[in-house]
């Protein structure tokens, strides 16, 4: 038993450092610290750009597609040094959610067609899956594609679009016919963001930012080529998709970083002159913490160890869905009990430095936003049904 | 034994509540928030008018004479609309400072401006350095002419920018963490040297900087003798705590209603999610929490009317750290059961969760309240 | 609002606490301390008779059966001294459970016949309602009583029935007749142990002791004149008695004395020379208890104060089970941890002086015994279901 | 990267677990803890037999050259059929030191005798102040002519009753509380002077009080220099607290997987109990506390062959504070979904709880390991 790197993977590991801390500068770690800044896009699309120069935007992809011939080793060394030098995930929705659907069940028109501008970042991509009133229950879905000649005409509503006031393109589920079980009679459809009948509704939310939309479609019309594989298949391709998702929410680098920024953090923040972190209790909330993620690490490590040996990642993904994001909201949450009353501040009035206070806007922040980490992607009690089932046999 | 208000409090607290059944819907009080000043004056004229504002002042100054227990029944009845108007701040801590000050020229002159809507006042006791330890104070008055100069910085300054008058603790002797030698002044929030840098807080109330130059006071401005501002201090906080601790468990309560409510009609899966049994175990355990924490709110209700002083500490940091982790789980599960829809903006749940955190904050959190239970129940 | 007594009901508890102080000495304490003694049912017979000598031995009871003629708040105040004082309940089998069946649902004869000797503790009962197979589903229930004549004859099983070993009379739930819910055809009879065909076979709980048993019934012939009120209606009968059961399982005063009992110990234990309540670590855990039970104290003061109005204990009573139950087994749960390694000896082979520790035994007892709390009387589980459905209306 | 078992790690785990599987069974074992002695001799020889005994020692010894895996890969099955023979005792605790100890003549001597089953030993250190804090130290060993003198008690000596040896943790010098002055002795069971009060634990096992008056001991008796006794302990303790939770690991996995099991055939309200939600979610709750108890004992097993002593105790503090969390929560709720049954001394649930429940209190609790881990992590 060991955890040892190859020669080789050091190396890589090594390289994948090395471009980080040079390619990767404070300017555009500030211009994508905020999900709401004017110039938010544009850093996003230099960042990938950059990275698809080097050839590393898509590491998942199959390499005739552009994809890198990574082991899973070192896919697993990029992940993590990613998450450790705080640099966010690449925009998934083209490069990681549809891309999938596309090189593995779209035509080679599809393919041709939209990959590329994939790659480079060209298209912003966003996903149209969830319903008002469906939830955590996806197939409940009443967007509806009606076949009339070379087009489909479109209407309903799709709801938490992440990122859709940025987006060019939209993949949609949407039903083209009425099943027997709602899983049936569901297609894949691509949709251009400038077709007439296109609304874009901001959601707020109690982070007070605007990342999510409600996408409203009336009498849209799709032509037919833009349909993935086969009509009334669509919900075979998005399952494919939904495992693909939930894999790497474990976000172990991601919390590491997080929780030794908390512990610098709580090496200043005082009370009666003494600094948090030598308070007993404090030290005890701190390692309630810091030990589930000591041996989530190591759950997510065999995981990938299982991966590596040509294994695929069944449920261990729900648990590694279900740990993770509980964690990740313990340190949110014991960042925000150390910012104290600070944590309450809004930025709207004035800035960190006149507040007094150095991490309570972020800590507000993550602590409200984190808040969907348990919703979103299944909602954790949705994962736990899923390993009842799958695991335990219940 | 008895668990009732009394016709009186029953009274006010139908008042508080048709209030804000009828006149503060979420939607007016998102307009208030929204607004240049982020409160109504004009429902703060009407809280005068209603009598509300003089609940915990004695009658020869013009109040209502009332008891926690009143102030407790208002807030409670406040914290189910979120009101945002500072009666916290004005009436609960200002007012409970000044109604506790022995002061009596000073009382004389303030309290009534305090019923009758004229004056908003705010307890600026925070610093930069100082956390939930009120008696680090770095901020200093020294002894000049008949009088004293304040100067230092306080911050998170709730309702700041609103506040006429200022409540500052300052230093007039020992050191900074001394309990002694901290003294309570009122200020006024237009003298010269004072300045207010106000900011709205998530909970749709302000907060403020108040920084302090040379800031002259007279000796008549001190609430009680120099030094001893601690004492006074101590002796209004279990109010203070309850009446805040009352207005969680209003929050509590609706939000605990309001999750209830929601899972009867969302469907999932072809069904109300109030069929499934997990989250009907969750649901019975924040409603068990709420009434756990309404318990321990009367428990120091009772006790204020006694006079074991250490009983009553020992409740009040109780009540405080019982608010803080049945307030987190109610806030939490009422954002996790409601779904994504609970994660927006828009809907109201997110709004009483703010509060409810902004109250846990307030004063000490569950931590520091334990720890001093702990101190009082434990140490030798 | 306040919680103070009336000049009359502070004379009532000093007479009560001025009744247990002189009666119950140090002997009867030590003989009732283990369920298990010899000496344990004469013990407990001894006792209650005098607390029947006094006229308290079945508070509940209407005054013409011989209960007392107390206020609620009486009630609530000898209940609140017991409990103080450490002082075990009286066996509730028959004074407080078969009795109330008897003097509401009995006829006049059954009411002459037993009740007199219930009063006396002349006769010891046990209840027969769980069968294996049933646990929190009571009403699914096999044991079988065919009407032949003058008699039934009773064939069947029950399970977790407390001191059947010591009993002269069981009263039982069996079946009748077929009905179409469950809940129909099961009859309340009472049947005396002494019947041929009885079997009773203890069971050992974890705790090393026997206070459990089995209750087989094998071609018992059990007169007719056994019956309680009509035949098919037992299960009414029985429903009437739950409430009763759950009803002061809050066990505040309990609760209250062991954790005094449990700081004490802690101020005794140390580690590396310091006393355990000087740890910040301990003291947590203690405070996470005791806020609990200080609430639940008023918990309890306020559904007592709306049943002094008049009210009747509801779901109120499931409340006060799972949270009362919930704290006891902390305290359990603390005073373990308090006693350390100790804690696994078993007083087989050797004494607590041997031992070197003098709370050990008991902590283990406690704890591995005090595990049923939430599994009896409805398990926790049901109780939740039970507010789900009739607070919360779910 | 690899979390695989060596092909002869997994046949020696395979071995143990094939001996569970078929020669002990719960009857088997309650037979065995009912008798004399409270242990199978004829079974121990078989362990001899098949070289379990001789896992940790050097080859040099007669030993199987053992790491730490191999060691967690026996103890883990041992902990499916919760073997009372003292294992842990005698082969992992007092094996452990002795293989660690400097005193070549002395393992010359000794260590052959543990392996071909001869020699029970075990460790004497608690003393009735102690608690969990091994340097606290009131036996005393006074130097006399070409050796020491040892006084004292030691209490709840894990099978101290069928020990021949024990390593008894004696003060050469210092105070009560000092880490240096604690020495470690080789002490014959037989010697004059020395008492054993043999007892039954909650868990089938034994412990002892063993009294020490005057006892006699050469200097040779000493495992490595006098005085750093606590050097030699601390270097083994990662190792035995890795392999106590290894067993604790395969219970708890045991306990999980009968459970689940259970609650399939358990039918109640006319169904499988497996089939509410409630019960559902929970049992998938304690199959993740098992899986992150085996990802911490992981972590532990790969640090030990890193230079990293920092990094490996952290995570032995670490995994010993996860197994009491873990096998509570795993080993009540065991208890709690069997229901009844569960509380019965017939099934072998309430069993398994017991072994956990006394592994969790063997060299130091949850709260013990977590403060130790604290200090480690967070103390400048």
């Amino acid at each position: 038993m060991d955890i040892n790197f190859s020669a080789e993977d050091l190396a890589f590991r090594d390289e994948v450092r090395d471009f980080f801390a040079r390619e990767y500068d404070s300017t555009i770690a500030d211009q994508l610290s905020g999900a709401q800044g004017t110039d938010y896009k544009g850093a996003i699309v230099a960042w990938q750009k950059k990275l698809h120069a080097k050839g590393w935007v898509a590491p998942g992809w199959p390499t005739e597609y552009g994809g890198t011939d990574w082991t899973a080793t070192q896919k697993f060394i990029y992940e993590t040094e990613r998450g450790l030098a705080g640099i966010p995930d690449v925009v998934p929705f083209g490069l990681k959610m549809v891309a999938p659907v596309i090189y593995t069940f779209g035509n080679e028109e599809q393919k041709a067609r939209f990959l590329p501008r994939i790659l480079e970042s060209e298209d912003w991509w966003c996903q149209g899956y969830s319903e008002p009133g469906a939830g955590s229950d996806l197939a409940a879905l009443n967007t509806t594609a009606d076949y009339a000649g070379d087009n489909y005409i479109v209407n309903g509503r799709k709801i938490w679009t992440t990122f859709a006031q940025y987006a060019d393109w939209i993949f949609c589920l949407v039903r083209t016919s009425k099943g027997m079980r709602k899983q049936q009679g569901i297609s894949f459809l691509l949709i251009d963001m400038k077709t007439p009948g296109i609304t874009v509704k901001p959601i707020v939310t109690i982070d007070g930012k605007h990342s999510l939309n409600e996408v409203l479609f009336e009498d849209c019309v799709v032509p037919t080529e833009n349909l993935i594989g086969e009509q009334d298949k669509g919900w075979t391709y998005a399952k494919a998709l939904l495992a693909h998702e939930r894999t790497g929410m474990a976000e172990v680098a991601d919390s590491t970083r997080l929780l030794e920024a908390l512990k610098q953090r709580a090496s200043v923040e005082v009370n009666g002159g003494k600094a948090m972190i030598e308070d007993p209790i404090f030290q005890m909330r701190l390692s309630d913490i810091e030990m589930e993620l000591m041996a989530l690490e190591y759950t997510e490590l065999r995981v990938f160890a299982s991966m590596a040996a040509g294994g695929m990642p069944g449920s261990e993904s729900s648990l590694l869905k279900i740990k993770g994001t509980e964690i990740s909201q313990a340190i949110h949450e014991l960042q925000l009990q150390l910012a104290s009353y600070y944590g309450g501040a809004l930025p709207d009035d004035l800035n960190a430095e006149q507040l007094r206070h150095d991490f309570a806007f972020e800590a507000r922040g993550k602590y409200m936003y984190g808040r969907a980490a348990t919703i979103y992607g299944g909602s954790n009690e949705v994962q736990r049904n899923v390993i009842a089932k799958a695991v335990l046999g219940l | 034994m008895n668990f009732d208000f009394t016709e009186e409090q029953t009274m006010i607290k139908d008042s508080v509540s048709r209030f804000v059944r009828d006149e503060y819907d979420f939607d007016t009080r998102t307009k208030i928030v929204a607004s240049e000043e982020g409160i109504s004056r004009e429902f703060w004229s009407m809280f005068a008018e209603l009598g509300w504002l003089s609940v915990p002042f004695a009658e020869e100054y013009g109040g209502f004479g009332g008891s926690v227990e009143d102030i407790a029944a208002v807030m409670e009845e406040l914290g189910k609309g979120i009101v945002v108007e500072p009666y916290a701040s004005t009436v609960v801590v200002f007012g409970g400072l000044m109604a506790a000050s022995d002061n009596e020229s000073l009382k004389t002159a303030v309290i009534p401006s305090i019923i009758d809507g004229s004056c908003m006042g705010s307890f600026a006791s925070t610093e930069a350095q100082s956390r939930y330890e009120m008696s680090d104070v770095a901020t200093t008055a020294t002894a000049c002419d008949g009088g004293y100069k304040i100067s230092g910085e306080k911050t998170v300054v709730a309702n700041g920018g609103t506040a006429n008058k200022l409540i500052v603790t300052a230093r007039t002797s020992g050191d900074q963490y001394d309990r002694a030698g901290v003294s309570l002044f009122l200020v006024d929030a237009e003298a010269s040297g004072v300045e207010v840098k106000s900011y709205k807080m998530m909970d749709g109330q302000s907060a403020a900087t108040v920084t302090l130059k040379d800031v002259v006071v007279a000796e008549s401005q001190l609430l009680n003798a120099a030094g001893e501002g601690m004492d006074l201090i101590d002796q209004v906080m279990p109010q203070i705590l309850m009446g805040l601790s009352a207005e969680a468990l209003g929050i509590m309560a609706t939000l605990n209603t309001t999750t209830v409510e929601y899972t009867k009609v969302r469907q999932q899966f072809d069904t109300p999610i109030s069929s499934f049994q997990v989250l009907q175990h969750r649901m019975v355990d924040t409603f068990m929490a709420c009434e756990q924490t309404k318990s321990m709110l009367y428990r120091g209700l009772c006790q204020a009317g006694e006079d074991d002083r250490h009983a009553l500490l020992k409740t009040v940091h109780a009540l405080k750290a019982t608010v803080a982790r049945y307030g987190r789980l109610v806030g939490e599960e009422a954002i996790q059961i409601h779904g994504g829809i609970g994660m927006t903006d828009e809907l109201n749940i997110g709004h009483y969760v703010k509060r409810l955190m902004m109250i846990n904050v307030t004063f000490g959190d569950g931590d520091f309240h334990q720890k001093k239970f702990n101190q009082l129940a434990y140490s030798a």
